[in-house]
């Protein structure tokens, strides 16, 4: 059932001004503090109480599938369930600081952001970690101006070439090219992989580094890593490990033993922190001890003052690049990751990539549709042939799951890239291979009119796009 | 057993026997066999670290948490303390709104597209502007996109990007590294009594400056009052006038819209987060002739195939999955939920509460820098201008020491130079203030 | 969507056994710590990992009509907004203490219950109040047990009457039959009130009190209160409120000055406690100063050590009827009215009244369906005429509002007993009104087929209470 | 204007237009017109109560039971603070589950009513009997029920029933409220070494009982020898055999259906509730026999019109509403939210969580007592028995000093006799251990 805007239930104009500035009781006969030069006339929008605005957004949240909604196999986007408790510890009162109060007063939100960079330190094999990142994008940012600021200081500025496998997440060009960078695309060979031969003629002095997802969006492990860093590294540049599919290796493979110097980790998809609709995330870097002088600024080390009960200090690593984010990232977030580290250890991170694998190739296994490339790890694209990816996924709403992502990567015709996570019992998966196989059997008519059972049917994104609406005022008087 | 897992991840649902009819079905003899990696890169070692109990773990957080002093905090300087409503978080932490994802597939993410669709339309009225997108990660960062946003529309073979000599140094250094890797070159204009200096700026302002940026109030807590000045300066030099602000101050200061302001950004998490160590939310709001050079996601209305209002993610192809080097911004996860929260929060207040609010930080921020003032030894406010929530205060002592000595009292304030202290009123409840004071006349003697 | 039940997920049966309870290290050798012949030989339950359960109760959730839902325009019970704020006090870590604990250690607890104790005495005119009983029926039962015991303690234990308005709730007559009363069943008057004459005939030495609502289910004020008080005293009875009603008074009469000598409080009707799909509640009583020697033992009272930072302490009343609860009742809810009460204070308090007043009245206004009684006040009790109204209410449902309590009380044929509450604005009942409207319009067979947007349709009561089956074991296998 | 509001309800949406134009709507010139209350009883005082905001509210609220100490309590005796897992709060407190009504309307109730039904599915399986309800108040309560039952099933002349001497005071006395109008009288039997003396209960069972109750464990942690027995006892005599318990024994000890029980009572709310002074959730089983007699609630699986299965309140005919004062009881709100939290925890722990649970209670509390053994001057446990989660110890020195002193440490426990404490290991954390037998070590000396 649809639900008005607010806009909709109410408008209340409130007329500012009164005010002549002087420091008199001026809120007390209702004019402004403030002479009116430096105010605002009028402020008009919907004044709701309590109750109803309550059951806005409990309806709201009724027209929206989240993981407690039911399977969500998003590849590459890891949407693994979120556990509740997390959000207690977030909620703490203890855990709700000011940014700038002293470190003697904070040594709480110090040591766990200490702890923090040791555990994602231990887990990547990297030797210096960077909480500060707000998300993936910015982690991926910062690992390209570290690059950039080692490369300067030894004197090699002129490397302005970012090499990205073809295959790669979008933000990885995205990122490059917000730090300057060429992009220098890198395909594939036939079995999915970096082709080394095509990576040989892009190395040059001119490449500053080299971004790698592994797995890589296909699932596949690069086996030829070792290989690819050290012809990455005799040419002098860096190699960046993208984290998103970082889930797949956890206790298996670090991306420092396998000779990346620069890392993100996503935590909501490592380290199940709520996605929240799109973020708050978090994208922590981590680096090896060459690059650690370059890292953001602040870090937090301990401060030697007592062995006993050892206090906490923030520093500026010594050729920092700087800030990426106004204070230290969305702590919060970084709270929750804390806790969930904390309470799976080694062997429940362990047993999440090992189990995410399983489910993984067991869901390829149920589904009639092809997987071309394997084998993967935890997670597949499959082929969705002679059909239409995208609608095959609007299809899969009819059934009451979540569909993967779809037509990406490029690689594969028609791609369903399909991620189940660690958090999917069998069940479900059978489920999950049922909703998959009955859209398969359907014909293109059916596809294109779906969904039929959803909150809105198929949204029209061409008129979305060709004469934007994008606020209630822009939506003309007929609608309200 | 979930009460007494010590094995295995205490989030996966397999039974032994799922886990043997799995491996069979894809003809594996055990899950190692799944895993293609050369073994001269596994990794044989221990992270060593301890697996816990739910409980465990939440008494472990709550003990190192607990490190933290409590203390009064009068703080402020771009991340405040406001009361968020409970109502907030009850809605907010509701799993639909909180567990999913980026509304790709819009036909069930009607609900989360909505409400942001609203926040959108927040912005569009508290700034007069006619775009707002869906977040960015918060004030510095919003700043930095606003630059390169200017190199982009202002392709002359201009870069300079003027800032205030007074902004605070997240944002400026924030702001280096996103344009470290264009030509555009960042300078300081100096301010006059915590306000634009509008004689040096028109000095500096010539054809080369691609982007003129301010706030209001100004990191000292100042309101300007030379706004309309500054945006004919950089209109008159063809450079974008970028306003830093927020939803507090946009609902009382002069109106964006109306001083010629070309993009606004700022921190919108003013509104709907409490203090959070920084955590914020990046508002960014612009007209419609940059609509197509706008950094990160928007949501628009559209239609249905049954003809019914639905919204969707629109104008995706700005965005760095499908332009990727060519994107307006590499920004992929924002701040979605935080925008939640703040729509919420500005809905419970309405105008009236927000307009109070911001009135109320006007006249409760005078009166204590009155009361400070009383206190021999103590000059506040500083700067002879209209404060907004925060202003500064000149001690005849060490600032630091002052501020040190405070803390032992309970109270966080600002140092920000060697005999200033700035101090916010912001989210302090007022039974606080008496002792506040009372406090500060102590340490001042 | 239909839901499984959790045993349909799951059922895995523990054996126990193999102890021989010696002290040895049992449970590391798997078996019981106990010798087989004092345990059970195994237990047979569902057995789900967490995020399984987390969808299994978000599903639940979805097929419950709440009050963040919309209207529950529930007569007599009254359903109004639970503020989200107490949920957060009652949360408190303080707050949760056991009660074996000593008062020194507890003085948090014992203030806020001496400070509710306080608040309610005042809102309702009574000297004394318990906060014991763990609802409303529970409340009734201690003033009919104080009521008993205050006549016994007078030498006039032969008094075993309780008179009751036909009209009232069926608690009280239950409430008294529990406490051995015989109860004398009082017609209403025309007007829908007490009828003096028929009161006169049933008063008698055999009187040990009359229960009384007021306003009485039909929204009526009682206005010969003060005689009808007069008469029950003459012959020395004793006038119990039934506080169910309370929220149409609040700040405009109190029980007390009516004449009422016990009554109860229901703290979700009046103070905004959530109902919990059915508890808990909690049912406070105060009484006038000749009965509160025989309320419930324990009470709080300030223990009088120090005038400047007073304390609090525990005590039993002189002739306390003793504990109609193993501890103090529901505290966690008592928690929350006291924080409903201290948000409103006087303003908002009588303010709730009001409007509730004001709700109910507009609310009538609109409907097309009769209203034969009034002047009523915050409920009224329409007549569905010739339609059935229990249909009416199912097919209520399909316009997507809660009906209102119907065919109750039975002296309005086909009783639709609404009470709309503060919390509902205009717009609100507006639409309630229209979908009173459009149901009063419709025929019999579409009332009878309602409802058909639910999710269940009409659900066979005769065949649930024909065949019991009360649990998943009764269910059968062929559900199974 | 909520931030502010300073009048009025803060739930009440009316605007002033909107009060007008319902005042008209109703043809009233003012609300005071809409109330017909005698002049002599209308109230013209003030409660004295101030408005608060909802933050000031909260603050009064936390200052005030900020007054509790922080104390590790090794408390028991019917009243539990077991981990209840995090899941279960943030679940139901989905307002759905927390605002809703009783399910009078079960077609938009069936998901409250599915939950009790799996309540009631749980209490079926842990004691063997065919029937529970969905809940009464809590465990005294539900002993009070319990015998008002046997009167009505064995309305015989005899009007006895016999109670343990150790029962706890709260329940001994609601049963006494429960039964003052009836004709039934309680007695007591005696107990011997904390379990039920077999041979004086002999003596006093004869055919004027109506009912014999006995508790597993008992109120002192001891678990039951001889319940058969016990079982056997009433039976012969044509009385109830009432057993108190509770989930968290019910998973480990006896089940009531192999030793004869007639009716379970007990608080089921060890699982799902955390420490709440004494709040909790009344369990009611029994057999077939005595369906039609339940008091309380019962949710039973019924059809829908298109035949799908679907949930109801069944019934009814037992209840208030409709019987009247021939209900088989008065309770109408019960503890409905309290059951779905245990069903919750209940699902959590899962049968290996809940053998788990019991069985670390026996061991934990045997460990517990074996350490207090050791200290010269304490015995424990005091009854040779095996226990479940709390035992007594014998002191020399007087009990109510030795709990004063362990209270200043930090820790308490009850005082059961001069020189008797009693102590309780349910939900003490394993890092609490050690320093409340230091505690005690150093109190004793």
């Amino acid at each position: 059932e649809y639900e008005p805007l607010l806009s909709e239930k109410d408008q209340t104009r409130v007329e500012i001004g009164g005010g002549d500035g002087d420091d008199g009781d001026d809120s007390a006969d209702g004019g402004s503090p403030l002479p009116d030069d430096l105010t605002r006339d009028s402020l008009e929008l919907p004044e709701l109480s309590e109750p109803e605005l309550a059951r806005h957004y409990t309806r709201l949240s009724q027209m929206i599938y989240g993981i407690d909604s039911g399977p969500y196999p998003l590849g590459s986007c890891t949407m693994k369930y979120n556990p509740k408790f997390t959000e207690d510890v977030a909620a703490l009162p203890k855990a709700a600081v000011h940014p700038d109060r002293s470190e003697r007063s904070t040594q709480g939100t110090l040591e766990l952001m200490y702890r923090l960079q040791d555990y994602l330190g231990r887990i990547g094999g990297m030797d210096a970690v960077t909480l500060q990142p707000p998300a993936g994008a910015a982690g991926e940012f910062v690992g390209i101006r570290v690059a950039a600021a080692y490369h300067e200081h030894n004197g090699e500025g002129h490397r302005d070439e970012v090499i990205i496998p073809e295959s790669a997440h979008g933000t990885n060009f995205a990122s490059a090219a917000l730090g300057g960078y060429d992009v220098v695309s890198l395909p594939s060979d036939d079995g999915g992989r970096v082709d080394l031969e095509a990576l040989e003629a892009a190395l040059s002095e001119n490449t500053a580094a080299l971004m790698l997802t592994n797995p890589n969006t296909l699932g596949l492990f690069e086996r030829d890593i070792e290989e690819i860093a050290e012809m990455v590294h005799d040419v002098g540049g860096l190699l960046y490990y993208d984290g998103a599919n970082l889930n797949a290796l956890l206790g298996r493979a670090r991306p420092g033993d396998m000779g990346f110097d620069v890392m993100h980790y996503n935590v909501h998809k490592t380290f199940a922190t709520p996605h929240g609709g799109g973020g708050p995330g978090a994208g922590p870097v981590g680096v090896v001890d060459e690059l650690a002088p370059f890292l953001p600024a602040p870090r937090v080390r301990e401060n030697g003052e007592s062995e006993s009960e050892p206090g906490y200090e923030l520093f500026d690593p010594e050729h920092t690049i700087g800030k990426v984010h106004g204070y230290q990232g969305n702590w919060l977030v970084l709270v929750k990751a804390f806790a969930y580290i904390a309470r799976l250890g080694d062997e429940g991170l362990t047993d999440a990539s090992a189990t995410a694998v399983l489910n993984a190739n067991y869901l390829a296994s149920r589904i009639e549709y092809e997987v071309p490339y394997e084998p993967f790890h935890h997670e597949f694209v499959a082929s969705a042939g002679g059909q239409d990816a995208a609608d095959v996924a609007k299809r899969m709403l009819d059934y009451g799951v979540h569909p993967p992502t779809t037509k990406w990567p490029e690689i594969v015709p028609e791609a369903l890239m399909t991620e189940p996570t660690e958090v999917e019992g069998k069940g479900t998966l059978d489920r999950l291979a049922a909703a998959f196989n009955a859209v398969a059997g359907e014909d293109d008519e059916t596809l294109a009119d779906a969904p039929e059972r959803t909150t809105a049917r198929r949204i029209d994104q061409t008129s979305a796009a060709r004469s934007p609406r994008l606020s209630w005022q822009a939506l003309g008087s007929d609608e309200e | 057993m979930h009460g007494t897992h010590t094995t295995g991840s205490p989030y996966a649902p397999h039974t032994e026997e799922d886990r043997s009819a799995m491996l069979e079905a894809v003809g594996a003899e055990s899950v190692d066999d799944l895993f293609d990696i050369p073994a001269a890169v596994e990794f044989d070692g221990e992270f060593g670290i301890d697996v816990r109990s739910e409980r465990e773990t939440r008494r472990l957080v709550r003990t190192i948490l607990g490190r933290n002093d409590e203390l009064t905090e009068l703080l402020g300087r771009g991340h405040y303390g406001y009361y968020v409503p409970s109502l907030v978080d009850h809605l907010a932490d509701r799993s639909e709104f909180l567990t999913s994802y980026t509304q790709y597939q819009p036909e069930i993410s009607q609900g989360f597209l909505q409400a942001l669709f609203e926040y959108q339309s927040l912005l569009v009225e508290l700034t007069g502007l006619e775009v707002a997108n869906c977040s960015m990660y918060d004030a510095a960062t919003a700043l930095g996109e606003a630059a390169t946003l200017a190199e982009r529309v202002r392709d002359t073979s201009g870069h300079r990007v003027l800032v205030p000599d007074l902004l605070l140094e997240g944002r400026r250094s924030t702001l280096e590294n996103y344009v470290a890797g264009t030509d555009l070159v960042v300078e300081e204009y100096p301010t006059d009594d915590a306000n634009v200096d509008l004689a040096a700026l028109e000095e500096l302002v010539d054809e080369e400056c691609v982007m003129v940026y301010a706030e209001n109030p100004t990191v000292r807590g100042a309101i300007e009052e030379g706004l309309e000045s500054v945006g004919d300066l950089a209109s008159d030099h063809d450079a974008l006038f970028v306003l830093g602000s927020d939803p507090i101050a946009l609902s009382l200061l002069q109106r964006p819209a109306d001083v010629g302001a070309d993009v606004v950004v700022g921190d919108a998490s003013v509104l709907g987060l409490p203090t959070s160590y920084g955590m914020g939310l990046g508002l960014f709001a612009t007209t419609d002739d940059y609509l197509r050079q706008v950094p990160g996601r928007l949501v628009g209305a559209s239609e249905d195939a049954t003809d019914r209002r639905a919204f969707t993610l629109t104008l995706q192809t700005r965005e760095q999955h499908i332009r990727r080097e060519r994107a307006t911004s590499n920004i992929c996860t924002n701040q979605a939920w935080v925008a939640l929260r703040t729509a919420m929060h500005a809905a419970y207040l309405g105008p009236n509460g927000m307009v109070d609010l911001a009135e109320r930080g006007v006249t409760r921020a005078e009166d204590l820098a009155e009361r400070l003032d009383d206190i021999v030894g103590v000059k506040a406010p500083v700067h002879d201008r209209h404060h907004l929530r925060e202003f500064v205060a000149r001690v005849d002592q060490p600032a630091p020491a002052i501020a040190s000595d405070l803390e032992k009292r309970g109270f966080a304030v600002h140092v920000v130079g060697d005999h200033e202290l700035q101090v916010c009123v912001a989210g302090v409840p007022d039974e606080r203030i008496d002792p506040f004071v009372a406090a500060f006349r102590e340490v001042i003697r």
